[in-house]
Formats: structure tokens, C-alpha cells, sequence
């Protein structure tokens, strides 16, 4: 138990086992009378066309695309803003640089274009 | 002795003395002791969802100039309840051809996306689940949870307005959580610490909200973003896509979308009020924590009301404008505001607290002043080339 | 208390099922999850090395890092590389994509 | 068994067992939900390893952001999941000989490996992300790994961008 994620380890079974034991108990609890037209895919009324398979847009890839790199850009600059202050100077214009150099990134696809929606 | 002041450290060791009658070592009721805490915290965090939602609707009838729920029980309070039991009985209905499995997952994981933070949220000096080391990175990770959530829903109903829906909501979600992150990171830069606790110490003399305003505002938005509120609830525009990626969905399974919606937007309250307005620190706390809990309570719940204040006034934002306002103007602001606030705080970490502080706001200010002023050229140059289009062209150019 | 070659075991089978899963499958896609795969069953022995042979130093959570950098560079370009073959020729099946035979 | 031994065969097993099912699946969405349980599992040895930084980050960038994209390629790339076709190679029994024979070769590697049955040695005092932080800023560490990586991150950036938005 010295482990501290052992409390978070818990926690999120307590958290995930909760509304699990809420929705077995709506379901004991609710009435149960299914029927083809009750379980049918909901479009206002209108009948389903196809299947629920639709094209997407490739465009929200490159949203995704930017969002990964940043995400494992912060990750770096987490350590970066813990150390920082109990280093030289030096040590803040890194993390400086790696954000610029990222910001460079995130320029080119702002000029590019990729980031107008269409 | 007793100290009452003390209520939560009072209690805690109350408990562990009993245990210990009961037979267990020191580190075994320590140990239970966590752990009864973190069983116990997750059903108070899923109770507070249910004046939350009261108090909302309050707020929301007030600010639209209704009265709100008034007919079950003196002020409508036991309004909830009500609906409780009606969410309870209801129906469940999973469509044809619906995974399962994951249809029913989906609405759990949503609701312990959101019970997960509240695992490092420090309530009192003594009052906390746990003082993780990476707190804060543990609130981005427990918060992809319900983006996790938000995709298993839209896909596993076999919908495609819901699955539309969810790739909306994604694509929201996942945009909105850089400027987030990188205005979590701010606390983090000024405090030195990446536990909460050590941010909220940090904060004893002066709060990050005056030291860091942009990073507090930013946190705002993205976090209101996160949520899918209005402004940013094109995500369940009824209009387009029907509710989204929820469209499916009835009974409790419904009901648990819901209930995580108003307590992922109070936790981000009570996390604004950790990370920028000073947590639980205030007049009287050095004599008697736990008035630390009351005073992280009503920061939390200042927080929150300006959630929903900013959902009864903006309208619905268009998706361009949504994913323009992120990438375009938040995501570049905290890129610029990150190190331009470490430097200056690290430049001036010899100098004194208040000074220091000054210098930092007024880095922010610059910093919007800057901001404002290209946003305002910008904005003009707008103008002027619609003016220009408006007039109608010259006859040579009409074929 | 666990051994440090319990890690190994696991991260070692980790590593085999993902190399299953590159060599075996056929969507693109799914050759991506294997590599994923046998890039956590890297970072897996790197950090039960680092938490038993020598705590003090970063070095196995400063590799691991990087391979999270690496992990994630590698989807995105692998991933962005399927969506346009996609485009190209209709299939994520890594086999007909045989763009220079014409 | 100890009650840390029983987590950690729990924690494994749940791993093991996902990643099977990552590499069977003819579902490909399945495949990709699996796989996600997988990578939680890995976070979570990480927490029993006492690495806290390592387990949210996994969390954060594998889940939040890979298995994300893999979803949105999965989605963008859908056709091909409604084909029932063969998702294996004809020849899949040949990898799987081989991915179990380096399994053995391993195995057999370790049990001759000396020194993999001690316990942990304890923890320093000082913070684990304060040292990662200063390991990787300090210039005779791992600085210039530490600014490549911002360079990586921007090279995949762009290099993706192009690929993905060609057709415009």
C-alpha cells in the first residue's frame, strides 16, 4: 500500500463499478418490452438509408494530426517546467526553443492551408 | 485533545485509531484508511451531481428571466429526485445492430472520466484522495477517458448521425485540450510542483489567476470547450445532427451522459479554483483547515457559475469558427505566453514575491495587448474588404 | 515482491504477439497496432530496467520518452501514408499496394 | 503469492490477453478497442513500477492520442472494414511459428540471465520528474535528444500534413 496509485487504482474501480451497478439496477428496475420498430435506428422518423458507415471528412485527420504532436510536445514540457526553476538560465531558453520550434510547425500548417475548414 | 478546527486530519486519525483497536498495525489502518477514502470519494463526487443540477437549472431560469423547477418541494429541490426516479424506470433501448457491449460501456466510462479527477482534487490541507507526483498530467490523462467514452458511443450505436456527431465532438475535444493543457502547465511553471497540493501552497501569498490572467482565461474557454457547452455545443446541435452522439441513447444510459456533462462542469470549477484562485487557502485556514473545504467549495462554485453564464449569454458557435478560434488565436497564444512567462519568472527568481508577480502580469497584459491590437487589424482589414465587395464592380468588369 | 524477469517475460511476449501481428495481417491498419505493440514492450523493459538496476539515473525513463516521441511521429506519418494510398487505390490491404508495378 | 505478485499477474494477464485479441480480431475497430485496454495495462505496470510520470504518459499519449488517430484512420479508411475477407495472410502460421520461437529464445535467454531475481532498490528521496526534468536539460545529459525530439515532432508534423492533404 506504500504505492500511491494504489489509492487511484481503487478509486477508478470504485468510479467504473458505481455507475455500472446503476445501469443493472435501471435495467432490473425499468420495464422491458422491445420491438423491431422500437429498436430501429433513429432519424426523426425517417427510415434508414445505407448503412452507418459514412464518408468522413479527411480534413479531421490533420486536427487529429496536430493535436497528437502537440500532445507529445506538452508531454515534454512538463519535466521542462518542474526543473526549470532550479537550473540555469540556460535550461529555460530550451524549453523555449523546443516551443518555438514547434510553433514553426504549427505556422507552416497555418500557411498551408490545412487548417481552414471546408 | 479535540481539535475541530482540524476536522478532516481529527477525523482521519479518529479512524485509524480504530482500526488499530480492532487489530491491524499502523501502515495496515493507514492503508485501509486510504482506501476507505478512495471508495468513499467517487459515491460523494456522484451525489454532488444531483444539487448541481438543481442549482443550474436555478441559475439558468434566472438568467432567462423564468422561474425554474418550483413545483416539487419548496423550491423545486426535490425536482431531481423526481427525475431520478423517472431516469430509474425507464425503458433501456439498445438499437438494432448496436455493439452491446460497448453501447453500455460507453456511458460508465463517460461518468468515470469525470469521478477519476476528483482522485487528486485537494479539498483541505488534510482532505485528498491522493498527492500523485504528476497530478496534474493525471487530470489530462483521466480527461481522455471521456473522449474515449465520447467515441465508443457514437460508434457502437450504429447510427450515423450519432457517429457524425461523435466525430464532431472528438475533433472538438481533442483541438480544445491543447490550449488546455498548455494553460495547466502554467500553475505548473509558477509553482514548481506538478502535485496539486504543491500548486495550491505555491499560492499562499499570491493567486495564479492575478500572476497568469491569460493562462486562467484560457483555461476557461478550453475547459467550457472541453465540456461541450454553449457556446461550443454544436456537438448536440439539434438542428443538424439530431443530439449527436448520444442520439441513441435513453434511460439511464442517457442519464449518465447528462450527469457527467454538470459535474465534469463543476470539477473543472473546482480545478480552476485549485489551479488559479488559491484552492483552499483563505483568512483562517493556518487555525482551522478545514475551512479550506468551504473555501475551495465556494471558489469552485464561483468557477462554475461563470461556466453557466457564458452558456445562458454566447450563441452556438459554427464548427469553422470553433476549430479557427483554437488553432488560430488559443493554441498560438498559449505557445507564445508559455515561455514568455518562464523566462520572466525565472529571470526575476531572486528578487522578491512581489515584484516578481508584477512582472508576470504585466507580461500578460503586453501579451494581450498584442493579442487585441492583431486581432483588431485584422478584424478591420475584414471589414474593409467586404465593404469593397459589397459595391457593386465597375461596368467594364460586368460581362 | 515481483522479480525483474517477470517484466521480461511479459514485455517479451508483448513483443512476439506484435510481431505476430505485423508479419500476419493483412490491413495496414492492423500492421500499425502490432509495431505499437512491440514499441510498448520496449518501453516496458526499458522502465522495470530503470526502476531495478539503477533508480538514481533517468536514463531508462529519458529512452522511454523518446520512444513515446518516436511512437508517436511514426503513427502519425504511417497513418497519414494509409489514408492517402486509400485515396490512391481504394484499399488498406498493405499487399496491393504495389503503386511501381503500375 | 504476495498480494503485489497477484496485482501484477492480474495487470500482465489483462495485457496479454488484449494484445492477443488486438492481433485476432477481424473486427478492426475491435481490434483498436483492444488495443486500447492493452496500452491501460501497460500503464498501470508502469504505476506498480513506482514510474507515475511513465503511466500518465502512456495514458496521455497513447490513448489520448494514438489509439485516437488509428480510430480516425480506421473511420476515414472504412471500406475496406465491411469486406469479410481473409484479415490474415494465407501464410499466417509461418509468423506465428516464428513470433513463438523468439518467445522461447527469449525465455530460455532470461532464465540463464544471472541477477533478475532481486528486489528494487529503494527510491531516491528526490522527485522522480524533477530528475527526468533535469536529465533532460543538463548538456552533458540529454539535451541535444531533447531539442531533436521537438525537431522529430515537427518533421512528422509537416511530412504528415503533406501526405494526408495532397489531394488539395
Amino acid at each position: 500500500m506504500d504505492n500511491a496509485w494504489s489509492v487511484v487504482g481503487i478509486f477508478m474501480i470504485v468510479a467504473i463499478v458505481l455507475p455500472g451497478a446503476a445501469l443493472i439496477m435501471a435495467r432490473l428496475l425499468g420495464p422491458k418490452k422491445p420491438s423491431p420498430i422500437k429498436q430501429q435506428t433513429y432519424e426523426c422518423g425517417v427510415e434508414t438509408v445505407g448503412e452507418s458507415w459514412v464518408q468522413f471528412k479527411a480534413q479531421y485527420y490533420v486536427y487529429a494530426l496536430a493535436f497528437v504532436v502537440f500532445d507529445v510536445e506538452v508531454v515534454f514540457l512538463y519535466p521542462w517546467a518542474r526543473a526549470y526553476g532550479q537550473l540555469p538560465l540556460f535550461a529555460t531558453l530550451e524549453g523555449a526553443l523546443f516551443i518555438l520550434i514547434l510553433a514553426v510547425g504549427l505556422l507552416y500548417v497555418w500557411r498551408k492551408g490545412a487548417l481552414e475548414w471546408q | 485533545m479535540v481539535n475541530l478546527g482540524d476536522f478532516f486530519y481529527t477525523l482521519g486519525m479518529w479512524l485509524q485509531g480504530l482500526l488499530m483497536r480492532a487489530g491491524l498495525n499502523e501502515s495496515a489502518a493507514r492503508g485501509a484508511f486510504s482506501a476507505l477514502v478512495a471508495a468513499l470519494l467517487p459515491l460523494i463526487a456522484l451525489l454532488t451531481a444531483v444539487p448541481l443540477i438543481w442549482l443550474e437549472r436555478k441559475w439558468i431560469a434566472r438568467l432567462q428571466d423564468r422561474m425554474g423547477p418550483n413545483r416539487v418541494g419548496p423550491f423545486g429541490l426535490l425536482q431531481v429526485f423526481a427525475d431520478m426516479v423517472k431516469i430509474f424506470t425507464k425503458e433501456d433501448i439498445t438499437p438494432l445492430g448496436a455493439d452491446r457491449v460497448v453501447f453500455a460501456l460507453a456511458p460508465v466510462l463517460a461518468v468515470a472520466g469525470v469521478v477519476g479527477l476528483w482522485a487528486v482534487i485537494p479539498f483541505a490541507a488534510n482532505a485528498f484522495g491522493v498527492d500523485l507526483n504528476v497530478g496534474v498530467l493525471y487530470l489530462v490523462a483521466a480527461g481522455t477517458l471521456s473522449t474515449l467514452a465520447i467515441m465508443l458511443a457514437g460508434w457502437s450505436a450504429n447510427n450515423k448521425y450519432a457517429l457524425l456527431g461523435a466525430f464532431r465532438t472528438v475533433a472538438q475535444m481533442i483541438s480544445y485540450e491543447v490550449p488546455l493543457v498548455l494553460s495547466l502547465l502554467v500553475p505548473v511553471l509558477l509553482s514548481g510542483s506538478l502535485g496539486l497540493n504543491g500548486i495550491v501552497a505555491a499560492q499562499r501569498e499570491v493567486w495564479f489567476v492575478f500572476s497568469a490572467p491569460l493562462a486562467a482565461l484560457l483555461f476557461l474557454i478550453a475547459s467550457q470547450a472541453e465540456v461541450g457547452r454553449a457556446p461550443f455545443d454544436l456537438l448536440e446541435a439539434e438542428s443538424e445532427i439530431v443530439a449527436g452522439f448520444n442520439i441513441e441513447y435513453s434511460g439511464m444510459k442517457f442519464g449518465f451522459f447528462f450527469v457527467g456533462e454538470f459535474l465534469h462542469s463543476f470539477t473543472m470549477g473546482l480545478l480552476g479554483a485549485t489551479l488559479f484562485l488559491g484552492g483552499w487557502t483563505g483568512p483562517g485556514v493556518e487555525t482551522y483547515p478545514a475551512l479550506g473545504a468551504v473555501y475551495i467549495i465556494l471558489k469552485g462554485t464561483f468557477v462554475y457559475f461563470l461556466f453557466v453564464w457564458a452558456r445562458a449569454t454566447f450563441p452556438r458557435i459554427r464548427i469553422d469558427q470553433m476549430l479557427d478560434f483554437n488553432w488560430k488565436l488559443l493554441t498560438p497564444l498559449g505557445l507564445f505566453l508559455i515561455p514568455l512567462l518562464a523566462v520572466v519568472n525565472r529571470g526575476l527568481s531572486e528578487s522578491s514575491v512581489w515584484l516578481r508577480n508584477a512582472a508576470l502580469l504585466g507580461a500578460n497584459v503586453l501579451l494581450a495587448a498584442l493579442v487585441l491590437t492583431i486581432l483588431g487589424m485584422r478584424g478591420r482589414s475584414a471589414r474593409m474588404r467586404a465593404a469593397s465587395n459589397a459595391t457593386p464592380a465597375p461596368a467594364a468588369l460586368r460581362r | 515482491m515481483v522479480p525483474l524477469s517477470w517484466y521480461l517475460i511479459v514485455a517479451a511476449a508483448l513483443f512476439c504477439l506484435g510481431l505476430y501481428g505485423v508479419l500476419a495481417r493483412r490491413n495496414s491498419v492492423a500492421i500499425l497496432m502490432g509495431i505499437e505493440l512491440m514499441l510498448n514492450a520496449v518501453n516496458l523493459n526499458l522502465v522495470a530496467f530503470w526502476r531495478y538496476l539503477e533508480p538514481a539515473r533517468m536514463s531508462g525513463q529519458v529512452f522511454a520518452v523518446m520512444v513515446f516521441a518516436v511512437a508517436a511521429a511514426e503513427a502519425a506519418v504511417g497513418l497519414a501514408l494509409i489514408i492517402s494510398l486509400y485515396r490512391l487505390k481504394r484499399t488498406v490491404v498493405a499487399d496491393e499496394a504495389d503503386l511501381l508495378r503500375g | 503469492m504476495t498480494i503485489a505478485q497477484v496485482i501484477f499477474v492480474v495487470i500482465s494477464a489483462v495485457v496479454l490477453v488484449s494484445a492477443v485479441l488486438v492481433v485476432v480480431s477481424r473486427n478492426i475497430v475491435h481490434a483498436a478497442l483492444w488495443l486500447i485496454l492493452s496500452l491501460f495495462g501497460v500503464a498501470a505496470l508502469f504505476a506498480v513500477l513506482e514510474a507515475g510520470f511513465m503511466a500518465v504518459v502512456q495514458v496521455v499519449i497513447y490513448v489520448g492520442a494514438i489509439a485516437t488517430l488509428i480510430i480516425f484512420a480506421i473511420m476515414l479508411t472504412r471500406r475496406e472494414m465491411r469486406e469479410p475477407g481473409q484479415q490474415t495472410h494465407r501464410w499466417w502460421p509461418l509468423p506465428a511459428l516464428l513470433a513463438m520461437a523468439l518467445f522461447a529464445g527469449l525465455a530460455w535467454l532470461l532464465g540463464s540471465l544471472p541477477g533478475t531475481g532481486a528486489a528494487p532498490p529503494a527510491l531516491a528521496g528526490e522527485d522522480p520528474v524533477l530528475l527526468l526534468g533535469q536529465a533532460l536539460l543538463s548538456p552533458e545529459q540529454y539535451m541535444l535528444p531533447f531539442e531533436v525530439a521537438s525537431v522529430l515532432l515537427l518533421a512528422a508534423l509537416v511530412g504528415a500534413i503533406v501526405i494526408a492533404g495532397d489531394s488539395r
